[in-house]
């Protein structure tokens, strides 16, 4: 994982710049292709239970995690493939996990929905919609409490924000004016319930409003924009402004996990949207303006397929946790602090 | 029912989803709510086509606010509807317990018997599909704790088509819990299975050796468990609870009576699961009774893991059913 | 109680008009004087538990409940006896509940904080903050599945706004455009928390706002005021323009219950409010219009002693529930529907 | 501790106070988040003074968010805090169980042991003040049929005093159950008391004839029974099991082993209580010791009425004790 200093925008470093679009692009095909060796490893039985793959939605985890530095907090969803890819977790540390393997990041305990990494302070994977968002404002507490200028990310559905856990979060990390970025990843659908059937108001960032908590909406294909949005965000946030909300409007192209037949939507639906997805306007723009090759595309898918195969490669020959330690971390060994 | 009544091949999916429909088409006042019951067609397919048939207000898609929509259910209950709610699996409806545990439960009684609440809460339970600690609860006999509701865990095809006509009779809050395994378990069912009583428990083999004693979810595996024993010489009657909430204490230990052994097979964790108070039961009624203690089969107490050896370890299984049966009958002095 | 039919105010009819007033006078010092004897009691020690008096906000419930029509539906909180008096449900079956007799509303079960009254539609009483509203959304689908032009009026106090089941019951009622009316009573704390500290946003109405819902501030101290608001929101909701919202602005004069040595705001800052009596305001005026004379607020004021003295009456001589039906009611007797 | 140490004359309300403000004063990453448990001075005036003596960051009232603020306990224990989370009373703890058992008790087992979760929650819980059933829930022994936490109810000023610092200490998540009838209770505290264990049940009272196993807000109920059953010439072990997850079998089975007769008290309704999982665990490991069955004296499975008379009748007393004491010493054959 990369994670950039800031950069100011007005005094633009071309070389930089460039390594950083390769990098952005580098990043969401990185998830793209994770997620279709997970679609395949799933038909073959070695991913099992719920799998939420992340494809349509690569620019707002890979825009919005660019401006989170190393000691930075991630809290995520159950759809969280790409945001630990991002936020550096090795590939094949995620796909031990989804393998069930104890070389896994969870030590195969949490699988798909449950990935945490200590090491990059990623919380989870959580499958409770709505879930993790008091524990956002908890660690952002944390960190206000011991004067740490670092911010806690929270990404979430549209779907969360009916549930009571969005509002009581929102308002206590208004209130107590904690740095968390909470980014709502707004793909239309929470399962087969459109948005505008689980809400009164469908303009997200007014709730945020109604919590005096500053909101803007940004554009989920584009990872420029999701970028820009998240640094200016996090600047906010981190300077000890308080808490943002970020609606990242985006799509999911596939089925909400693999058990979803989709009649709530039509095909016509997704071709529309797929004319959007993040990764071929990326590359098409970063193409026009000559900033990057076929061969340099080319490369970089080369070096992903590369990845991921490695990444299986180990899942395959990791272990399986001796079945005697089941009960191990119920609690936690006694030698901890 | 005659002996040639005639049966027809049905999943527990379908019998569920044949007992909502024929509730919905009897009684007007019948309505389902819950997350996805609509449009998706239901989240684990059990409700699918029901929103074409009855449309929008009777078959309602509501947001993620389990709290809202279980009391939104009490309400409706009160104000003259015959509600279904629907909370997608039993993990969430930690989200909705306030609702149930001081609203359904309490109104009847605190208002001095006035207001009756006649609500119907179905959710998916159970553990087996490697959906790993958050997705993995079996808490129905947990809720079997709280008095004012009454907890049901339809394990056959007959009780997933029949409970629910039951329930709806019922002047009080029924939860009925469906085993998330069940679903596909496939079976033949009377062509005119009605309703069924939801007051008692079944003994569904008879036995003389020892008393099997289980519901919902894990009743195929003491089925299996028993047969497997029964090929040893053992003869194992299983007892399937079906409701938890009242206890039907009385077949308990009339089964015990007969056979003075038992084990209770429970998906809940050991410590305070259901499997405790029929061991406590059977200590208070019929310890006279037993030739040697009652045991218990339970899930290993630790949220459950995701990779699939390891749910599979933690999980009431036919060989530690039968192990511990060989080792009680071993062990009886 | 009296749930008169809705008046046009632009065709005045002077004796109906101070008929009326007299009534909302009346209501009001009703509650202020039954509420004053709990407290006697609660020192006698003839009623016990939790007992929160409703002095200060009479305004509130007896200015709103006229919009009501016998057949609307109650919810309210464990701050509930003005409502429960004018709704309509005897003193004397109210005092009899806080003596726990079974002469009681609810049978002597419920005690202060859970009044019932089927032949009403008062659903209670609710001891837990906010577990009152998800049970309004229910009862108001209830009346617009069976096509009845019903509304359900929903009590709650301003600190409920931070519940989780605040915002789901906002959020249901608005999507499906139920009939309640949502009537939030600030008194500016909750216990000892001053609202500036439990909402980062403390305009109110915003929050419904954020719903879709109409919602606005009232002078929670002038039945008047109260009672247009009431009647003008009534009026939208039931003819099915979906649920409102109405914030009453008003002040609790006593301790949040019994047991509250009230550290948290100044003595000054409640004899402030005080001067905004909404008895003495609305005597004040009526008298100064030469609505009513001295000699009839008298005359109110002995007619409800009477009540509240033969209610008292009437609770002692009340009978105590056998013991050997402890468990009757915990499941309803089978003879039910 | 000399037998000369001194002693302060102390309530159970400042006990729990001294413990916090130690805690405080100890550990710069400790703070207090609750309702009111600042200004208002906490609603049973345990927290009184704690707001003036170290701030609004360390004490810190929260809104009426139960979900919200019981998971950002949790969140800000992961972020390296030590948090003290005070909900305000059981009942309203309803509305943070999912944080509770889908967070706080997963967390470590699902991240393969990389987060740990140093949380305290403490809570009031129990009936017998008139709070009618909305208000009167008794749900400890509910909540300890959850792995991943741990459950404690301090019975006495020892506990009030220590077990908090224990709990502290304890790098998981830790609730601790306060009967709201001890606030009052005074006594004799060393006045160096520290932390206890809270890992161990403690017998009370010695006795050769009876174990009577209880917890938290019946100890003192079941201490009277004791002294009245003593008057009888029945000599009655007190159990206080101080700890219901994870229980110290060890300590019951011992008292057992010794008196061969047990009752146990418990405030929870009956069915499904932790009294059940004791009886199970008699059953279990001293099944053979026994001379008569195990019996529990519970609360009434209903509601709680606000009458007193019925509230009374409702709750386990020392009557109840001693009369089924006597029952079971009279029909041991
Ligand atoms: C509290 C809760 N209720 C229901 C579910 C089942 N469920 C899982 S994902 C999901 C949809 C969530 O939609 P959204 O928040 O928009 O996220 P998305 O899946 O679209 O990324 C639902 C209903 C759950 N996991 N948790
Ligand atoms: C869920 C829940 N949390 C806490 C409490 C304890 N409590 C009772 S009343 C109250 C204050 C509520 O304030 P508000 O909603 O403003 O109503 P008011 O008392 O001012 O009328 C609190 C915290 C409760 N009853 N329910
Ligand atoms: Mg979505
Ligand atoms: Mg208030």
């Amino acid at each position: 994982m990369t994670a950039p200093q800031a950069r100011t925008s007005d005094k633009p470093n071309p070389g930089l710049e460039r390594e950083h679009a390769l990098d952005l692009l580098r990043q969401m095909v990185r998830i793209r292709r994770f997620e279709e060796k997970c679609v395949e490893l799933y038909s073959a039985g070695k991913i099992r239970g719920f799998l939420h793959l992340y494809i349509g939605e690569e620019a707002v985890a890979v825009g919005a995690m660019q401006a989170l530095e190393p000691g930075d907090a991630v809290v995520a969803t159950y759809r969280e493939h790409g945001h630990a890819l991002v936020r550096g977790i090795p590939a094949e540390k995620i796909m031990a996990e989804l393998y069930g393997k104890q070389e896994g990041c969870s030590g195969g305990r949490g699988g798909s929905m449950h990935l945490f990494d200590a090491a990059t302070r990623f919380y989870g994977g959580n499958a409770i919609v709505g879930g993790g968002l008091p524990l956002a404002v908890g660690l952002a507490l944390a960190d206000k409490l011991q004067q740490r200028s670092r911010v806690t990310a929270c990404f979430f559905g549209e779907g969360a924000v009916a549930e009571g856990e969005f509002h009581e979060s929102m308002n206590l990390a208004a209130l107590w004016r904690l740095p968390v970025l909470f980014c709502c990843e707004n793909n239309l659908y929470a399962m087969g319930t459109a948005l505008k059937r689980s809400e009164s108001e469908v303009d997200l960032c007014l709730k945020a409003t109604s919590y005096e908590m500053p909101a803007w909406p940004v554009d989920g294909m584009d990872v420029a924009l999701c970028e820009a949005a998240a640094r200016r965000a996090a600047l906010a946030v981190r300077s000890g402004e308080g808490p943002c909300f970020l609606e990242f409007r985006t799509y999911r192209f596939r089925a909400h996990s693999m058990y979803d037949p989709q009649l709530y939507r039509t095909k016509a639906e997704i071709a529309e949207w797929e004319k959007r997805d993040p990764i071929n306007l990326f590359e098409a723009r970063l193409q026009e303006q000559g900033i990057i090759s076929s061969d340099e595309i080319a490369a970089i898918e080369a070096a992903v397929a590369g990845e991921i195969d490695k990444s299986v490669e180990l899942a395959e020959a990791g272990t399986w946790e001796p079945i005697e330690s089941l009960t191990r971390f119920v609690y936690s060994d006694r030698t901890r602090p | 029912m005659s002996a040639q009544a005639k049966t027809v091949r049905i999943t527990y999916r379908e019998a569920v989803r044949e007992a909502i429909r024929d509730a919905l088409q009897r009684d007007p006042r019948v309505f389902l709510m819950g997350e996805d019951v609509g449009r998706y067609g239901g989240c684990f397919a059990v409700t699918k086509g029901l929103l074409e048939e009855f449309g929008p207000e009777r078959i309602r898609d509501t947001p993620l606010s389990e709290s809202a929509f279980v009391g939104a259910g009490i309400g409706a209950a009160m104000g003259g509807m015959r509600p279904i709610v629907e909370i997608m699996t039993v993990n969430f409806s930690l989200l909705a317990l306030d609702q149930i545990i001081n609203n359904a439960a309490t109104i009847l009684y605190m208002s001095g018997g006035q207001f009756n609440i006649p609500l119907v809460i179905r959710m998916t339970t159970g553990a087996g599909r490697q959906l790993a600690a958050q997705h993995s609860h079996s808490l129905e006999g947990w809720y079997a704790h709280i008095p004012g509701i009454k907890v049901v865990a339809p394990a056959t095809l007959e009780d997933a088509r029949g409970m629910l006509w039951t329930a709806l009779e019922d002047p009080d809050p029924v939860l009925i819990f469906e085993h998330g395994s069940l679903y596909n378990m496939e079976g033949d069912l009377a062509a005119d299975a009605g309703p069924v009583d939801i007051d008692k428990a079944a003994v569904r083999r008879a036995g003389t050796d020892i008393s099997l004693i289980t519901y919902g979810g894990t009743l195929n595996n003491v089925l299996a468990a028993a047969n497997t024993l029964a090929a040893d010489g053992v003869s194992a009657e299983v007892v399937d609870l079906r409701t938890l909430r009242p206890l039907d204490t009385e077949t308990i230990l009339g089964s015990v009576a007969r056979t003075h052994r038992a084990v209770i097979v429970d998906e809940g964790w050991r410590s305070g699961s259901i499997s405790a108070e029929i061991s406590a039961r059977i200590m208070e009624g019929a310890f006279y009774e037993l030739d040697a203690p009652v045991e218990r089969v339970c899930t290993a107490e630790a949220p459950m893991p995701y990779a699939k050896h390891l749910e599979d370890a933690a999980l009431p299984q036919a060989a530690h059913i039968v192990g511990c049966v060989r080792l009680m009958i071993g062990n009886d002095g």
